[in-house]
């Protein structure tokens, strides 16, 4: 089991880390998807095809790496197709046909994945998927279907013909849904559905993200708490905040530690995945919450407003929170997986 | 009158009168205009305020049997509030005669709205460290500074403010109360989103105002006492107002949420129990603070932590909900994207919550007080605000 | 709904609370039950007869007054079966045979009351009782038995014949519990058991008990918290402290406000009983033990020595929560009775 | 020989040599110091101490690797982990050569027993406030005060003692470390019964106890610096052992509990859901913290979060299992009934869980220190304890 980063995987961290300081900073954020970072983030960092396969122009590295990655796009909350397209990947590297993969990894073609079973007839698809993450940036969507032969994994061009879809305003001011209605859009099978796997791995790779944001919103109101004043002393000298800190922090810890080890069970011990993953989901996904929240509260009034920046991090955390399904469903899986 | 025959009157006088509206709204602003001359033609705008400045003269139990039947109302007063509350009591209070011959009955009758001008970005739960300047100028006063969280200042024809006069003194001694015309040419008052969206408070900027002298109230650097007034009467009325009701339309609350969820899950069915103990725990403490106050028990600090527990089950209660209903629960147009936008507010405005758990602790428990280092530091010379 | 105490039921407090302060000071309840007090508790205050008509003895007040009565036993955590005795009323007092309660009413017979059943032929009992409380203090048992007539409660002389009993100990020190094993004892039918009413008003007559429990130690970490010092200054003057007791007090004030409404229901308002009883349990109950784990907590190393008394609230809260069966029924009968 | 063959070698000796018997009964001290006689001679006690002072004059790698092999078994040196922790490591950094000379290498053979004798009824968290006096007399000092919480002082030789020998100077200031005889006819060890019964600790009262100057550790009023280096010590000890297993023989954790409760009702089942989610977030991050051990970053600060989050875990466990085993979990032969009776150890041994947030908030998030009334009175002005 392995639970600290390698030397490399701290280089990419850092890598990230300076990149979106520069590139996306928070006051950009709400400015919403910006294709230019996204190409440059592809293009001089090579994110968007860290989890594939040498073969097809990826880089072959592991979920490991792609959590440093998310990590470091949730602090920025990074707006755009990122975890979409990351969640495309994760999928399009488990089914036959790998065509998908290498236009994800030169960075030419965003992409969504959907849970949402639609109707394929071997050509063309039809449905209508109510919720779909960056349904407006993604260029392409992929969704299981329903056929003779089973359940296969489709491919949608959503900017071609029988596609429509209208923006979803969400409570996350930084990432957006769509509505996309398929009616007879030119679909093509990428193969069986496999088994098992993807689930788990998207329960992963959200869990670094939220991993990323929780840390840059307890980053963020330690810093304050340590500039800001009240009744003559720093915030921070008190108590009330010091050990409500203090207990954000040890949230993060264990955060932490559930994510390097969920993403080295993605990587190296198959058997291990389905417990790890749905702890993820389970404890990242409340602790974010919880870290999100707290630190919006522990800034006073001035939290409470639309121009400071702790709503966005609230928000994305309550919307990350319930992103794969109401939470509980990882709470049931752990009671399925632990034989209780 | 008895009070049976008081409350069926007012009963009476509402069911006619009361309209349905209460939304801010600029033209909503004439209509409530209007009701409040209504209201107090009728005999029921300051009730227990002295006949000689245009209230009734009558005790605290007509007050609170008007307030029983008004309960069953949405009445739109919401723009009034402060006057009412807060501002109108420290004039009466604290005020000269003049004063209360001047502003009171066009208060009580609402032909004038009043805003409270004290919280500053940098003195928010710290109210007293807060640095706008008011400077003599013969018979008048020059204030420039900034206030903020300041309710309904874009209706306000008046604002009670508190500023800074004196700066070699530490920073509760310096302080002095005014009545600002909200009109005058220096005032710019700019609309404060919260996070939600929504414009529900403001900033206000002072550039140069005058104040003539006969508009302070209270001596020269004893604004912090009249201050303690002013905000013991918002206490009051934040805490009588804590709990009644706001569960009936709130998506978030047990009986809507029951019909959004799956109740046929154990776990869910277990939540939504959790929710109704938590509920029903605060609603009766509410319930028991009431009918002590009923019988001449005043509950004092202890309505803070009515509003301590209030706020922590806004949050829980949004939080819950939207854990159950999933990821419908954050598209704009659920109704409980807009319940966990605003959950914090209740942690947040009229007090966090550690500024809460400080005045039970104090006040209730009566533990030691923190110890104090901005009490005896010349103003100037004390670290205030946000800085390294 | 009445929530706040009458002028009559603040005196009788005041009477019992004075009573037990110089009868039953904390540093003699470790020495267990004294009969003598419990006699005097009877025979100066007539708390036994507190909810027994008139008729036989009592002074026929209600469930409120007998809240205010375990209320202040609890906060003594007096020993003995004055709890047991209470709950036994409560089911002498609904069911037809009322000759046990003369002697409850009078002060001469203590009881208890058990929920297991017990085989009843006629004339003598059956039957193995695993947990019964204050079973070695009790002069009578009552307890179902399943007839041919349907459910009879069956009163048994605990002293007499065909019973045998031993003493367990348990984790609560300032009280405890029997085995008792009924072979043949000689046993009366009382009448059948009613369908309801009982066991609603023992939730609400425990979870008086338990707001004395929490009360007294909230009080008694309030003072300390008063007069210790630590690193120079009074430790209630920490936030750390201070927020920790202000949480503690917001307990405190919610559930003597459900025990009052409970109170009031089982007096007034048989309709509401079973939801307030069943809220009683599920909140107080907690609430209790909450509060006297923190007050232990908050007394730093002391409070783990066996010397200090905090450990006697807490085992008390502890052996509180779950006399009545595992809390989770109480939130179980909460969801039925929402219909949900 | 390299780490491989080091723990290699390691674990065949133990396997060998390893009793099962860990209880410090009476009989079992004379056991267990001569298991400490055989781990000395087979080059296993004071792996990393200097050779010079009996010790190996090896790394932490194979003191790590030996610990590793050591926690599958269950070694008898439970009375001599205050004196390998915490007083031998004082001894090494902080004594002179003859000191070193005459404790370390008994220590490290378990011929002789230490204790540490900081806190007193009156500075718990505070152990500054300490109020043992030790007055100079000639080339001697005499001890009169009070320890408590001292572990094996019924069966140590030695204890270091920390006295104070200055009240006119602040708190920190007039304290100096010592080695004290605990044989000395004034010392008396009285055995502290814990909240569960068990006499797991001692208070130690001096009466008039001697110690001679070549047994003061330290320079005369340097003490406070002494025990700093000791309770670091105990810091690394404690947070090294935290989380590491514990768990097996735990009837709260997990794998016990669902042999005890139903299973088959849902909310047993996601409460067990809940325990594990603690229970493995805790356990991963212990062994994080373990693995940048391993790599060289050492945890420092970061233990005590560890330290809080088991003090927590420990309490919510056992608070769990008895709500949901119900009624027989509080008959005293139920294995829960100890569990929910010790429960709150972990929160107070080693430091409160308030201690534990500060060092973490003062530390690892680097947040400004509380202010401090105690730092520049002298001691016999300072109030301490309890008082009014």
């Amino acid at each position: 089991m392995k639970l600290v980063l390698s030397p490399e995987q701290r280089e990419l961290r850092e890598a990230v880390r300076g990149f979106l300081r520069d590139a996306s900073p928070l006051s950009k954020v709400r400015q919403g998807y910006d294709p230019q970072v996204y190409a440059r983030l592809n293009g001089e960092l090579g994110l968007s095809g860290l989890i594939i396969p040498e073969e097809y122009g990826g880089s072959g590295a592991g979920m490991a790496e792609l959590a440093v990655a998310l990590e470091e796009t949730g602090a920025a909350l990074l707006p755009g197709p990122f975890l979409s397209t990351a969640f495309t990947a994760v999928a399009a590297t488990l089914v036959p046909d790998k065509e998908l993969l290498t236009g994800i990894a030169e960075g030419r073609v965003t992409a969504t994945l959907d849970e949402t079973e639609v109707l394929f007839d071997g050509a063309s698809a039809r449905g209508t998927l109510p919720q779909v993450l960056s349904g407006m940036e993604a260029d392409v969507l992929v969704a299981p279907a329903r056929t003779g032969d089973g359940l296969v994994m489709v491919c949608v061009e959503l900017a071609g013909p029988g596609v429509g879809r209208g923006p979803l305003e969400t409570l996350d001011l930084t990432r957006g849904q769509a509505k996309v209605v398929l009616d007879g859009a030119p679909a093509r099978a990428l193969g069986p559905a496999p088994e098992s796997g993807i689930g788990d791995r998207l329960c992963v790779a959200l869990a670094a993200e939220q991993l990323g944001v929780m840390r840059a919103a307890l980053d963020a109101i330690v810093a304050y708490a340590k500039i800001r004043v009240a009744f003559g002393r720093y915030i921070g000298s008190y108590q009330g905040v010091k050990h409500k800190l203090a207990d954000m922090h040890g949230k993060l810890e264990q955060a932490e530690s559930i994510v390097r080890y969920a993403a080295w069970a993605a990587d190296e011990s198959p058997g291990e995945l389905p417990g790890a993953a749905a702890l993820a989901q389970a404890y990242v996904g409340r602790a974010c919450f919880e870290v999100a929240r707290d630190h919006l509260l522990l800034y006073g009034g001035v939290g409470y407003t639309w121009e400071h920046d702790a709503h966005l991090f609230y928000k994305r955390a309550k919307a990350d929170e319930v992103l794969l399904g109401p939470p509980r469903i990882h709470r049931a899986r752990l009671a399925d997986l632990l034989e209780l | 009158m008895n009070l049976v025959e008081y409350r069926r009157a007012a009963r009476a006088w509402l069911q006619e009168n009361a309209p349905s509206d209460d939304h801010p709204e600029t033209d909503a602003i004439a209509r409530a205009k209007d009701f409040m001359a209504r209201l107090h033609d009728a005999g029921y705008s300051g009730i227990t305020w002295p006949r000689r400045w245009g209230g009734q003269g009558l005790t605290e139990a007509e007050e609170r049997a008007f307030a029983a039947e008004a309960r069953d109302h949405s009445l739109p007063t919401y723009v009034f509030s402060i006057g009412l509350g807060m501002t109108g009591p420290t004039i009466l209070d604290r005020g000269t005669d003049a004063q209360r011959e001047r502003f009171l009955r066009p208060l009580l009758r609402g032909e004038e709205i009043w805003c409270q001008l004290f919280s500053e970005p940098g003195a928010g739960s710290d109210v007293a460290a807060l640095q706008t300047r008011a400077v003599r100028d013969g018979d008048h006063w020059v204030v420039n500074g900034q206030k903020v969280w300041t309710s309904v200042a874009h209706h306000a024809d008046w604002g009670l403010l508190l500023a800074r006069t004196d700066v070699e003194v530490p920073k509760h001694k310096g302080l002095t109360m005014f009545v600002v015309d909200m009109h005058h040419p220096g005032v710019t008052v700019r609309p404060l989103k919260d996070m939600s969206g929504r414009a529900n408070f403001n900033e206000v900027f002072f550039d140069d105002v005058t104040i003539p002298d006969e508009h302070r109230v209270g001596e020269v650097n004893d604004g912090w006492s009249v201050a303690v007034t002013t905000l013991l009467h918002e206490r009051l009325s934040i805490s009588s107002g804590v709990g009644m009701g706001g569960q009936k339309d709130n998506p978030a609350a047990l009986e809507a949420l029951r019909t959004m969820v799956d109740t046929s899950d154990p776990y869910v069915r277990d939540q939504l129990v959790e929710l109704h103990i938590r509920s029903r725990a605060l609603a009766l403490f509410n319930q028991r603070l009431a009918q002590e106050t009923e019988a001449g028990v005043f509950p004092g600090a202890r309505g803070s932590a009515a509003k301590l527990l209030l706020a922590e089950l806004t949050l829980f209660q949004a939080d819950l909900a939207t854990q159950l209903v999933g990821p419908e629960a954050v598209l704009a147009d659920h109704p409980l994207s807009r319940v966990i936008a605003t959950a914090p507010g209740m942690a947040l405005g009229g007090g966090t919550n550690e500024i809460m758990r400080n005045i039970v602790g104090d006040r209730v428990l009566g533990l030691p007080p923190e110890p104090r280092m901005d009490k005896n530091v010349p103003f100037k010379d004390l670290k205030v605000g946000t800085q390294a």
